[in-house]
């Protein structure tokens, strides 16, 4: 049998999500953040979502979402998508509405947004990029950087006395009262990535059902930032990051009783 | 003297580096030198360019109106730029790069194949170091000592192994350019 | 309560009551002396039990803004409150709504500055509301009420020109308007619009892509930036529109003025009591009180230069709107400026004092 | 006995030759190029042991700019 | 880095370079397009190992500026720097600095906004550095370097300024500035002041009680609108005092000139190469460059109107140093702005195009 | 034997501390924070630090305690107290440095400095003052509010549909690998403000020590904002607030090994 | 007619719901009618005033530099607005919270002892009542029926019942107010 | 056998009435005023059985606004 003839015979068995457009990505070769954007894509069309969807874009490498999945979405400013997407759920009770954000805009600039509304059992999700690393501006220190790490800002690597401790931020939200779904995934492996993407349907299910808020890590790679090629990076997110980044539900209140 | 270059290509290909070489060059050279970069996020496999203007008065404007000398490396590059060198001026393009070449009849146009050169040598990572001999041979803007200076002084300490083979590219570039 | 109560209420709290009643969707608040009523007026008042409004206590003004600005990319009539510190930390969520022509309302009840500075009275951010206290070449359209009354009023006109226009508007008011009362007509119950009119007004607005419209996407950034002088333009080309349809000002005993006031807000009130006070002295004073502080009343300002001998800026600040009014003028004629600062709000007798001292 | 055969379709100018369904496909059957490259100047990943795939899709679902398309068909 | 090092490096480097030469205490600061180096070159240098230097990434700019507002308050010579997104944030902090009279270096790398607008340079920022972006009525002494060399220099002279006058300093440069490199001559290093001189010299302080004397309160707040005036008229009479003694400009080619262009940083040089341009065309032409933008040159401006034909704002904005010019120029001659905006510079030939178009 | 005679002849076995100066307090009759600026005065002034100390005044209703506890102050903006402190500390190792802050300032507005500051490990300590509600601004909700409290932005009682749950910043602090000593106390009785005291002491003991950064939380009253008696308060306080905000130290790194 | 009021006294004398009766009041029989606080957060123990105006046209300025009647119920008060009472105008002051009288001559002083009258009454709550009494009794602003009406209105439905006590406060302090 | 006897002197001027003294004080030495008030208006805290105290300083420690000093003498 020829692959002509398995092309034109068979089935198609995995293609690209036809929400996510044929636009190329900006994304470095490699880059975690597109295989999240086709599960968040393959998720909404699963869901039958899209034309209930309402998405916030961070800043960060993920600025530019909005041109790849063809939801609506708004561009929100550094750290605050949360109060958008709080805002937006509320005057919206019945679209589902998610933030898709990086480390440094959630973990950092955007800590009190992210924790007030988490707490405020906003029925949200919030899809967290964790790549340990401000990817779009060029690798500088994220709260998320490991130590020992090297960025463009610690280039000695990071040390507790300068720059002080990486923040897990995942396990603060899910000591939160608010927060329904809070789970660490990564998108290394096929498996993890079918893991990651049943992650994001149940915490989009639970928003829509108003079980409060939700949170989706994904410990991701930035191989441009950490100087490394896609394969040696996920090997070092494997050695290094899980190690301090668990992967695993943190909480899932929504399957309680 | 004032000389007045753009360089512009792909991200990848070396141009800012060349430009701060260059640059660096003329300092050592007790010369006033600019270099003014088109900078973005689009480093990452889009278009960049850079302004160099080496000069014995102090310079003006970073940002130029028309250009002496465009060095183009890619087809984008060599649309946006061949209008804007001065009547007179040059364009040094890179063959590998670019399928239609530039047609002005004022100005005087140059080709280098540099990427071919650089993938025969082995040395892919030298190509921009091919493009300036180039530049040098028709415009010795700055002298190839000066330009080695300022590899001494720019490369990390352990890369100093590698300038030997910087100055055959450079020499390299200078044989191979021709004019059309 | 009824439609078109006549009542006796705080300037804070009209506005809070306004708001319900012209249909606004959402508010998003921090508390903050000298405004805080706007907030508790509509705890509680509860209009998410009646019209469906939404309140909420944002974590500080960074995020209100902010849940403004998503409030906003959806089409709804959302509108935050604060006061100066407050409207100082909104300044990167303002430059992005105005970046993303959204259309909302922002009301600064304007304490004395800078810094904690004060919670007594001020006119101290006439610059930050009008030349842009973020970044960015960008204008809000700014609204100073003068009474209760317009503090209601400007709630509706606010949203209607910043729904006309997709622009940001601002209510400029001070503590002195915000915590007086007065007798005010509350506007008639105007019912919120429907999902279905929404959808249909605001068809650029992020509302889920109802019907398998293409997606929509409000974003303030650009990287090309060919493309982002285009945005630019068409933005600036608004503006001028703006700034030819919708300036608003008031006379007051200009006909026969030898000298005119310029002043707005609870400045304006005070100059009114002051031209009585100079009248009856002999003094032929008015005032032209800009009602839109952007748009500035240039145009009316410059005639006014054709007529008087000198205008006085009164401000409760340290001389800010007094540069616009140059600007208009064009040194025909002498602009001074008189204003308290620290709080205090100066009373008309001083008013009339510094008319004599400076001209 | 029924087989699995796989065959893969790569959008060669999508593709950035990230390298990672290579490593993923546990049977070898993909590799960039390492001469041709695609207009925006990477190497691509393309088919090198057609013959060989069963069509188990882990290139596709690794691929984090969804260039890989894949097809499958049982054989007697 | 020896002394006086003659070097080629980016404006951004030069700030970080000037700043541990010139004995800076601390630097904090939040990374941002186009002006990440500064904090990147801070970290590679590791001052902290030589002169002591603290540099800190912050978690944001608003926290970046409250800990320039902390150390500040401790008398040790503390900055910060940003692009205008960032440095929107940061105005509730700068405007409780500049209430508070607190010597500080605040760095802005303008790119072009409203809203994340696109990471190319501008100079959109003028009003918001210069008109107040902040709440209530201050100023911060602003100045615009031109050069990669005045990157270095400024560095110090902010500084010098800001403790002279106990007032945040800035530091208006743009994306082009930040990221262009050329020639520097680094200053030779000053050693940071002892804590001993620190005390001496800042005897206003927050650095302990040291010899039990009185305590030393740092603060923007005042409660009682009497107390609180005496404050805001004492930081009045300083501005006054600031806009008498500290105005910089630089002229070229004004002897005989018949158009003045006006223009400050990369837009001053791009003037000086149009000016080559139009001299050429016969065109006699000068530039007046403030290189402080508050205090703005206006009694020069004002001379020059009695001497040109007419003035062009060049800025790269949609016009608003134009007022400043406006201002001073009280209508005597006209005054025309020409800018591009999306982060577009606009070359010299389109300059000298506005200059025949618009005169 | 007379009171006079008493008084002239015993031992003064409590008087306010010197540093508490003589200009009265601001606060209303019987609110905690006078209680708390003693016991802040006791320990400056028993560790001989009262010429090594800066302190960091928050905006609340303590804004003002500069005016009465005879340190070097700074008063910050609204929130952002721990950044002052961080870069104060940074600036001047030597030095005592607190924060002084409501739970309006700290844990709402001032959110991301809190965490971050804590995190960072800066050896400072932070006063928190969790009286549930904004005093200053007259009585508006706090993120500590309880469910089903009244305040002027929840006339009705908190809810959680409409306000989110109340947040308990101090377990998250707890979290943090950055904090050395974290503890919730009360001064409602004798014996409490004992242990508060002690506790405090420690907490600026460890900062000194550079073991990293404290939390010391203390259950307040606010009665006027509360519209109950001082007395009432504290019984309400003890009946409604410690089944929540459970008393005692979460955490001391200090003294372990 | 218009009548332009300053209350002054202690922030927990009720200054500012006495002035707010008595707009509502001017409110209710279709006056204009402005109530101006000076407000702060020193209203725990501070003092506090506000400024009151009921008029048959349009209210131009609610801040003013001299008043009709100044109420003044302690001693700050009293010497802050004394002098600011216009000339032929009034001042009202309650003898238990001052302790030296006004002493212009170009005004009529009156006093009222209506801290005095409360604690007998054993009402303390109603001493601003009995304050009001006494300014309707020599300037009758507002009709007492609007008083009860505005109280009504403004009285929260629990509270109706203290209507009678007020009443009553009203009608003592209308007895007792004596030019001095 | 060793008694402890205690005074308290209260800053009355100091003093705002908050009662919370009187409610610490195991002995009931202390009451608020209930007609005369300081020159802030509130009724202050005083001794009303001076003999019962024992110095125990429960009261002081208490006292928000620091108004109370405590005396203790050693009585045989
Ligand atoms: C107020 C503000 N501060 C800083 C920036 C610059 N900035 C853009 S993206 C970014 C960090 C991005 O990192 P992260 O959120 O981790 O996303 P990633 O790029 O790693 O996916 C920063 C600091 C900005 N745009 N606005
Ligand atoms: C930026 C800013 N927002 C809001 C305010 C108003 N404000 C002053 S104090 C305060 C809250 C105080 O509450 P808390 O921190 O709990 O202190 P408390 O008064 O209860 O002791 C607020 C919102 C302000 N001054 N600045
Ligand atoms: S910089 Fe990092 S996060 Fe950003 S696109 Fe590249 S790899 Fe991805
Ligand atoms: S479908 Fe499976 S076997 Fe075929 S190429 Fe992809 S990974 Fe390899
Ligand atoms: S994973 Fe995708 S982008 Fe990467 S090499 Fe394979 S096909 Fe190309
Ligand atoms: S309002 Fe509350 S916290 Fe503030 S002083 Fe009064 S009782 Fe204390
Ligand atoms: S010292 Fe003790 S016994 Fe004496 S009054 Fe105070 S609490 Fe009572
Ligand atoms: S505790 Fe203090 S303030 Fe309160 S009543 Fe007693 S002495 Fe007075
Ligand atoms: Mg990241
Ligand atoms: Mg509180």
């Amino acid at each position: 049998m020829t692959r002509e003839e398995i092309i034109e015979k068979g089935q198609v068995v995995y293609k690209k999500p036809t929400l996510l457009n044929d636009t190329p990505m900006h994304y470095c070769p490699g880059c975690s953040h597109g295989v999240v954007h086709k599960l968040v894509s393959e998720v909404i069309e699963e869901m039958g979502m899209t034309d209930k969807t309402i998405a916030i874009s961070p800043v960060g490498c993920a600025v530019f979402a909005y041109k790849y999945i063809d939801v609506d979405w708004q561009e929100a400013a550094h750290g605050r998508a949360p109060a958008l997407a709080s805002a937006t759920k509320r005057l919206w009770p019945d679209r589902l509405v998610f933030t898709y954000q990086g480390d440094g805009d959630l973990a950092c600039i955007g800590t009190a947004e992210t924790i007030h509304a988490l707490n405020r059992a906003e029925n949200i999700t919030i899809i967290f990029i964790n790549n340990a690393i401000y990817g779009m501006t060029g690798g500088q220190m994220a709260p998320t950087t490991l130590l020992g790490m090297k960025t463009a800002t610690c280039p000695y690597g990071r040390e507790v006395s300068l720059h002080g401790y990486p923040l897990k931020i995942t396990e603060l939200a899910a000591s939160l009262d608010g927060t329904c779904y809070v789970t660490r995934q990564s998108v290394h492996t096929v498996a993890a990535i079918n893991r990651a993407k049943r992650a994001i349907r149940k915490a989009f299910e639970y928003s829509m059902q108003g079980k409060g808020s939700n949170l989706v890590e994904i410990v991701s790679t930035c191989n441009s930032g950490w100087k490394m090629s896609p394969e040696k990076a996920n090997k070092w997110m494997e050695e290094n990051m899980f190690d301090f980044y668990h992967l695993g539900d943190l909480k899932d209140k929504g399957a309680e009783k | 003297m004032t000389e007045e270059i753009i360089i512009a290509g792909f991200g990848g290909q070396g141009v800012l580096s060349m430009g701060k070489i260059l640059a660096y060059a003329g300092l050592m050279e007790g010369k006033e030198v600019t270099w003014m970069p088109a900078y973005g996020p689009e480093q990452r496999g889009g278009t960049a360019n850079v302004t160099v203007i080496v000069s014995d008065d102090p310079v003006s404007s970073p940002i130029l109106s028309s250009y002496d000398t465009a060095i183009v490396l890619n087809q984008p590059s060599l649309e946006k730029f061949e209008p804007k060198v001065k009547p007179g001026g040059t364009i040094i393009y890179d063959g590998y790069g670019i399928n239609e070449p530039p047609t002005r009849k004022d100005i005087e146009i140059y080709r280098i194949d540099a990427m071919d050169a650089a993938a025969e040598m082995n040395l892919i990572k030298t190509f921009n170091m091919i493009v300036l001999g180039g530049l040098l041979k028709i415009h010795p803007v700055v002298k190839i000592e000066s330009v080695l200076a300022a590899l001494r002084k720019t490369l990390p300490e352990r890369h100093h192994h590698l300038i030997p083979k910087n100055e055959e590219a450079i020499r390299k570039g200078m044989e191979i350019i021709v004019k059309q | 309560m009824a439609d078109q109560e006549i009542t006796l209420m705080k300037g804070n709290e009209a506005i809070a009551h306004a708001a319900i009643r012209c249909g606004c969707d959402g508010y998003f608040g921090y508390p903050i002396t000298p405004q805080s009523e706007v907030l508790e007026t509509l705890a509680a008042e509860k209009p998410w039990e009646t019209t469906g409004m939404v309140v909420l206590q944002a974590e500080s003004e960074v995020s209100s803004i902010n849940m403004v600005y998503g409030g906003a990319c959806t089409g709804k009539k959302v509108m935050t409150s604060s006061s100066s510190p407050g409207v100082s930390l909104m300044q990167e969520g303002i430059s992005y709504m105005a970046g993303a022509e959204l259309p909302a309302l922002i009301v600064n009840v304007m304490r004395g500055g800078p810094g904690l500075g004060t919670i007594q009275p001020s006119q101290s951010d006439y610059f930050q509301a009008c030349k842009g206290g973020g970044h960015g070449d960008y204008h809000l359209i700014v609204l100073a009420p003068a009474s209760v009354q317009e503090m209601a009023d400007f709630v509706d006109l606010a949203f209607t020109l910043a729904f006309r226009y997709r622009n940001p508007a601002m209510i400029l008011a001070d503590g002195a308007i915000g915590q007086m009362m007065e007798k005010v007509v509350l506007p008639p119950f105007k019912p919120r619009r429907t999902e279905e009119e929404i959808i249909k007004e605001c068809p650029w607005a992020t509302t889920g892509r109802v019907g398998m419209r293409q997606p929509n996407i409000i974003t303030s950034l650009e990287l090309r930036s060919e493309e982002m002088e285009i945005i630019n333009n068409r933005i600036q080309a608004k503006y001028r529109k703006i700034e030819e349809t919708e300036v608003r000002y008031e006379e007051f005993m200009l006909d026969d003025a030898e000298y005119a006031i310029v002043a707005f807000g609870s400045a304006a009130r005070i100059a009114k009591k002051s031209i009585e006070v100079a009248r009856a002295q002999g003094i032929k004073v008015g005032l032209l009180r800009p009602i839109t502080l952007w748009p500035f009343p240039t145009k009316e300002v410059c005639k006014l230069a054709g007529q008087v001998k000198g205008i006085l800026s009164l401000e409760i600040n340290a001389g800010q709107m007094v540069e616009d009014i140059r600007l208009a003028v064009e040194g025909r004629i002498p602009v001074q400026h008189f204003g308290r600062l620290g709080g205090i709000i100066p009373d008309p007798d001083e008013v009339v004092d510094a008319l004599k001292r400076l001209f | 006995m029924a087989k699995m055969k796989g065959a893969t379709v790569v959008d060669t100018e999508r593709c950035k030759g990230c390298n990672l369904c290579v490593v993923a496909c546990p049977l070898d059957v993909l590799a960039l190029t390492t001469k041709e490259v695609n207009r925006k100047g990477y190497n691509f990943a393309h088919e090198v042991l057609a013959d060989t795939c069963t069509g188990c899709a882990s290139c596709a679902t690794v691929c984090p700019d969804g260039c890989i398309t894949v097809y499958r068909l049982k054989t007697e």
